[in-house]
């Protein structure tokens, strides 16, 4: 239940769609984050890299995470261009309880935005430039600059 | 040949190379400069499993990825 | 931003609604949260008694603390009867930062358990049964007891 | 005279009292054994604001109710 889309995200269509799948499904509880490009440093929008390969497995072991509190996940995120005020993460779990579902969302949140294999960059003046000063190394990271 | 992929922000061409381990591919790897600091904070895959330890072995058609810091959202 | 409704909410539709209020306003993280009735112990459904004058000085103490962090609170619930797998609350934060968002979302849900003027019955055998073991007095209680 | 309203599942209708504390009003309730359950676990607002002390003065039409436990969502 992950969904890669080019460019900004309909959320409206993908919080009804996720709420529609699991609305016999017995979750008391569905808490949906959604982000969105804010106006700031000029930018006239960010652009994203996935590796799909490793974010499909990312988001496999975190699936798993969530099945062991008896929640689920489900997660979309743009690819390419996202203009501003256009979103480019949605991301939600469904729980029978709600402190699950509210320590959950809070975990698992952080853990993308620390791990997940996307990269952003930001759209200004025509140039695409990478959020280095925004970016986390990924845990383990640094094992090839060694010195040897 | 094991095959190695610079992923997102690094702007470097795939490298096709005869290596046996990934000590030897950070041998190879440290003679680029414009490399220091991506190989500084990057994470390492093979075939798209990440690593944490240079003791892995490589055998032919292997690949290995950079995933310099990442910020999806 | 407080929504009172007769029976189950149409969440997709109020979803889609707050997200599109907000969309120019800069804010980078909206975490909805939608209850809905789960089947247990045989009930047929949930009802809940509302009392609004309380109801909304409350919610306007919450939107004040929303506003001091940089954020704002949205607000859904049902009154009267609420059918399985029908949904009877929704509420929401939008914030500039996801790290209030995530805090304020479960500091407001917690709070709204506790001390909003609402008050639940199982529908259960055609009757209607207060849900007594699950709720909670409200802070401050009990001055009228107090012996004398 | 003061009207006394009680909220959600507390059964009983409306009292039109004539008395100048909350008190006052809790002689009167305590009176009520149904009452006395709700006695301890309500909480009271007068004019639509709760308040948690008995030492409040009451004046002709003030509205004063009882809120039981609680369970919105």
């Amino acid at each position: 239940m992950l969904y890669l889309y080019d460019g900004g995200l309909k959320v409206a269509d993908i919080l009804k769609e996720w709420y529609e799948q699991e609305l016999e499904n017995n979750y008391g509880a569905y808490i949906p984050f959604v982000g969105t490009v804010r106006s700031e440093d000029g930018i006239d929008g960010l652009s994203f890299d996935i590796y799909e390969p490793i974010l499909e497995s990312w988001f496999d072991s975190w699936q798993e995470k969530a099945k062991a509190k008896g929640a689920i996940l489900k997660m979309a995120h743009a690819r390419g261009d996202v203009m501003l005020h256009e979103s480019s993460y949605v991301s939600a779990v469904f729980s029978p309880k709600r402190r699950v579902a509210l320590e959950f969302i809070d975990e698992f949140v952080e853990a993308f935005k620390a791990s997940a294999p996307i990269w952003k960059y930001d759209l200004k003046d025509g140039k695409r430039i990478y959020a280095k000063d925004r970016s986390t190394a990924i845990e383990g990271s640094g094992i090839l600059g060694e010195k040897r | 040949m094991v095959r190695v992929e610079f992923l997102g922000p690094i702007q470097k061409e795939p490298l096709e190379l005869d290596i046996t381990n990934l000590s030897q591919l950070a041998d190879v790897l440290q003679q680029d400069e414009t490399m220091t600091e991506w190989l500084q904070n990057s994470a390492v895959a093979i075939n798209d499993t990440l690593t944490s330890s240079l003791n892995v072995e490589l055998k032919d058609g292997d690949k290995v990825s950079l995933l310099p810091p990442v910020c999806g959202g």
